[in-house]
């Protein structure tokens, strides 16, 4: 067991991986010689080697496309889009060629391959650097979707996307790199499709996903003072999607609340509300609420930044309204 | 257009014969597919590859069995140069189940792992990137194979083709671009569109890479071409982009009769037709008519049995429509 | 009054902003002299000449950054991309550039620009030509999004869009270009943001988009030779969204049905769904029900496509099953 | 690197003057940013140009009142080049209400159209196809307005960067393409990524476009240069693509102390040094030194003034969080 960050998390998974499994291989801008620009890569280039480790230009469709054609001719390619706003620039490789080619040749190709990306807001890097873009993945078939929130879980989801024989869109969240969390020795696995209870309440439950997780749990301490009890879930994968324990707690609290970070419109939060009120209906004891970042672009100065994204006690305020 | 003089040793005759055995196949296959378009037995959408076919075939020849092709949505002659049977082409043109890929993809998206057909992209640029990707697999694995991947004239006007260029230039991948030039993109003269004369060779430079630029109807040429570039890539030596001149016969696609194409431009390009012309180019080199005329005659034959064939297929079973999104053969979201 | 198709009314509407106003451009790939792929604009080079009616590469970032660039210095474009699909090779311009630069300039900045596409499945044209992207655009704060059903939206709202100081998305269906309606004669002029209750009924509402609206109209009338009355709304427009009248016919009806031709996941239909679930919570007789295409890529054989997407009989099925 | 000797008519020495005084501007001003950020005054990231202000400057001065500048994240100097007051740069790199934007688009989009700023783009290459539409609405409405698009050596490889350029080129734009090769993308050195030795220039010829490269710390060569290029725009001759060799003192951004480069590479270009060139440039050409030590003292009292004023605004008020998505002002999604 050690403290590791959630940065130094990545990089362990990696090793991890690419130690067990010769045709794991990696790729993106600056992660080789450089570490990566959020230092979530040193170490591989010199362990592994510049053939399995390597600097690209900056062409993110050049990237992706490298990664795809690997894929299916054998290698299991793990690639980097630096930030998570920047899969805009490549989404064609992402949903129409990676998500589809399986099903359009009836099952001929396989795509075992990883795109991670630095995903979120809170670092003041304004609209075109922090945006959280899951659930643009999540509206495609063909793409599993995994948001981890916290070092352990980068390193077990990590590893089992890599192993998975699918494409999986990994998205570490960026202002949780610096976080520390316990870690066990040895070789962590987790496994895709799973979400996780963090804690149990019998009023409300709350989801939340990546970064909106520690606010979460947070949030649930709180209410807890004020004789609020509230069931956490970290989401951790929107596809495959742990319906079953979102359910599960939903039908024991009557009450479910979404974390979202992602604008207001069409998130992971909607699509669970409304497996909820279609799938739940009668065990719903009041309206489901969503907390989400507001429908508008990201602002850079520190103090709309910090409006804008769900807060602690945004979450408090909006449980302890419907629910209290 | 270069000289039609091959500067290679000279080419077997069995492997003319084999470049005109492709290119009748594809010239009666792509004759069939209209055919069957007009029926309306064949649904959607499809582009022909009529008047391009030397450029298929010749590397349909020149490749090795391992190597990859990645196609376009233009791309039944190049999956037919791999030796897919044209049976389960035609099927998968019909949206039947015994299409290549049981109906699921059609005409565009002609996959064939099995006979090195890495896929048909719909989506311009995109599959110069993933070619890039197979290359640097082989590259790795030192496997020793190689990637061709086949794209028209407006293609090399979208972003992909730059990055997958330079990508490939850089990790020095084996690799070969091969840029079908009929002129047009869809409708769009590709002179309007494009900022240099020869819209792949002009930009080889941009990549280190050395202009090429062929006559793509003689397949003797083209074949002589295609093998240079595959040796080149296989030895280490790097990718190529190969700019093939050729022109389609028909519109860009079924909805077009292709009519914004000056008649004269037409008649000049059917002087120019490929089959015919590598017709003669084999009887002036002595190849017996009466061969020529046997092999012809397969080849209609071949062509109307695999019709038939893929006629009698049955419609893709309903359950098709939820299989193999993901690598279980499922497409579940959830739990 | 004439017999329009919706293919005819793409070129009317453009012909009608552009006698009107200068600065109206249109620009895109085999539009111009071709008269566009799907033949919706033809005529308008011979009108308005090759200054304001352009033929571009296959170059999509391109086109949609010129229309940008022009946009903020003083025309009024419309841009087309071909097949919404392709959307995801310029995706970085729509929703990284043109969303976002009012906001981060603090409105300095302004883009009365329309990007229409030819959208949706149904004519066999496989998993890279059909897919519904609508929810794509949804998802991102800074774009209004318009889908019209008839040739007489089309006419109404595409103006509309064009003489609106905001981006638009407008999503033209592919399956409906053939289609036919009644049109009035002279200038017409809709409103963005307003949904249209096209039938009224009291056992539930069916929410339906594109070529759904079609197919929910000719459910609700056999729904209503067995005795079930339903409300169907055409929501035309997604952003704006005009949940006034939605909600209005949720509160009169209790029963909400979607029939959304996009895949599952995170679609319009789940906002729809979420917003009614929190705000007419007490209003609904029972669980609401998505209609959709389920998450898959779409297939091109004409036995699988049509058991894809939402059909009549599917949303008879659905309805008569809850409500029945 | 070409020649530093001008091949225009020489420069009328107040221009010199506003060349130097621009440089100054820009270099204390991103010394000041530097120290505001260590500070923690400064939030999030920031871009420097220290060491590359020849080029923003010399186009600042070539440019004209109504001409377009589009830059990138790296974009303090561009913007400062174009008039727009130090105060509001700061107080935007400081989020404040008092910004050039409110506080609203941080140190990366600086925009001040007013100014002719018409943005800084942070997601690479995207800006290209922007200034693109700016200039065809000037030719469209024969305005005589020209954009000008900076942009890096890492830049080159993205495929916006092709279709742009190819676009522009194609249809004749009054754009000026200006990419500041200062031999990195973010860490990684341009020659470990790239084809060709110069990622711009040795593109040029893919777009039917002259190679120009020049020494990109010299402000004479840079703004004769700018002339040229902005003339041959607003003439309707068409776009142009400069390549200008320079170097970043600094790493990439906040984040970064640049120890990826080699001391040598560093000191050789320190020698280099564009400001303290210049400087010597004028004392040769006859400029009295205390005229350009009041010049210097008054730029720094600007800065420091600026600072002042930048950091007495208050944050931006909350309301700003949901205006402006929409041109009403607001940001509503629904009725
Ligand atoms: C990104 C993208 N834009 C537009 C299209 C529509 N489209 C299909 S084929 C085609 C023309 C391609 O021209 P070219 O590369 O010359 O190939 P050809 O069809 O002539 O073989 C276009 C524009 C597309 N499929 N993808
Ligand atoms: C599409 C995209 N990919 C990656 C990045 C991250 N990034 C920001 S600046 C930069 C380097 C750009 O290099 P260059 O064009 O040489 O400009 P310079 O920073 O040297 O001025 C990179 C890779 C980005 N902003 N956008
Ligand atoms: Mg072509
Ligand atoms: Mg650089």
């Amino acid at each position: 067991m050690a403290q590791l960050t959630y940065r130094a998390a990545v990089a362990r998974a990696i090793a991890q991986e690419m130690r067990r499994d010769d045709s794991v291989v990696f790729l993106g801008e600056d992660v080789a010689a450089a570490g990566g620009v959020f230092k979530a890569t040193p170490g591989l280039l010199d362990e592994f080697g510049a053939e399995r480790v390597r600097d690209t230009p900056i062409s993110e469709q050049a990237i992706l496309g490298a990664a795809m054609g690997a894929a299916m001719t054998g290698l299991r390619p793990i690639a980097e889009i630096m930030f998570a706003d920047f899969f805009a620039v490549a989404w064609d490789i992402v949903v129409n060629e990676i998500a589809k080619s399986r099903y359009m040749t009836n099952g001929q190709v396989s795509f075992p391959l990883v795109i991670r990306s630095g995903n979120g807001g809170g670092l003041r890097f304004g609209a075109q650097h922090s945006q959280s873009v899951e659930n643009w993945a999540m509206a495609v078939p063909g793409l599993k979707v995994i948001a981890p929130s916290n070092p352990r879980d980068v390193i077990g989801l990590l590893a089992a996307a890599v192993r998975d024989p699918d494409p999986v869109l990994f998205f570490e969240h960026k202002a949780l790199y610096a976080a520390k969390g316990e870690v066990p020795d040895g070789e962590i696995v987790d496994e895709l499709g799973t979400a996780r209870v963090l804690r149990r309440g019998r009023d409300c439950t709350i989801a939340a996903l990546g970064a909106m997780v520690p606010r979460a749990l947070a949030a649930a301490g709180q209410l807890s003072s004020q004789g609020i009890e509230a069931t956490v879930v970290d989401v951790r994968s929107l596809v495959p999607l742990d319906t079953a324990t979102i359910l599960e707690t939903v039908a024991a609290t009557g009450r479910l609340f979404t974390v979202e970070e992602n604008p207001r419109l069409c998130g992971w939060g909607a699509e669970l509300a409304s497996i909820v009120s279609e799938e739940c209906f009668h065990d719903l004891d009041g309206p489901i609420v969503r907390i989400t970042t507001p429908h508008v672009p990201l602002p850079a100065a520190d103090v709309l930044e910090d409006i804008a994204l769900p807060s602690v006690a945004r979450v408090v305020e909006s449980v302890r309204t419907a629910v209290g | 257009m270069t000289s039609t003089v091959p500067d290679l040793p000279d080419i077997a005759s069995e492997t003319r014969m084999e470049l005109y055995r492709l290119q009748l196949e594809m010239r009666h296959f792509e004759k069939r597919a209209y055919d069957l378009f007009m029926q309306s037995l064949v649904k959607g959408t499809s582009h022909l590859s009529l008047g391009q076919e030397a450029i298929a075939a010749a590397f349909g020849v020149a490749m090795m069995p391992g190597d990859w092709t990645f196609a376009t949505y233009r791309g039944h002659a190049h999956t037919l140069a791999r030796g897919v049977p044209m049976t389960a082409v035609l099927a998968e043109l019909m949206g039947r189940a015994n299409g290549l890929m049981g109906g699921k993809g059609g005409s565009m998206h002609l996959t064939s792992v099995e006979h090195g057909v890495m896929g048909s992209y719909a989506i311009i640029g995109a599959h110069l990137t993933i070619a890039n990707g197979a290359a640097w697999s082989a590259q790795y694995r030192r496997s020793g194979q190689v990637a061709v991947c086949f794209f028209g004239d407006g293609t090399t006007n979208i972003g992909a083709f730059h990055e997958a260029v330079n990508f490939a230039a850089v990790w020095k991948l084996p690799v070969v671009f091969v840029c079908e030039n009929n002129l047009y993109m869809e409708y769009t003269p590709i002179a309007a569109v494009t900022a240099v004369d020869r819209p792949a060779a002009d930009r080889a430079a941009a990549y280190g890479l050395e202009p090429v630029v062929v006559d793509g109807n003689d397949a003797d040429v083209m074949y002589q071409t295609a093998v240079r570039a595959v040796e080149r890539a296989r030895s280490g030596a790097g990718p190529s982009l190969i700019e093939a001149l050729t022109y389609r016969h028909g519109g860009h696609s079924r909805a077009d009769p292709g009519k914004y194409r000056p008649a004269e431009e037409i008649a000049a390009w059917l002087e120019r037709d490929p089959v015919p012309l590598y017709r003669s180019r084999l009887l002036s080199l002595g190849v017996p008519r009466a061969e020529l005329e046997r092999l012809e005659q397969a080849v209609a034959e071949a062509v109307d049995l695999a019709t038939e064939e893929a006629k009698a297929g049955p419609p893709p079973a309903p359950e098709l429509l939820m299989s193999d999104v993901w690598a279980d053969g499922g497409s579940s979201w959830r739990n």
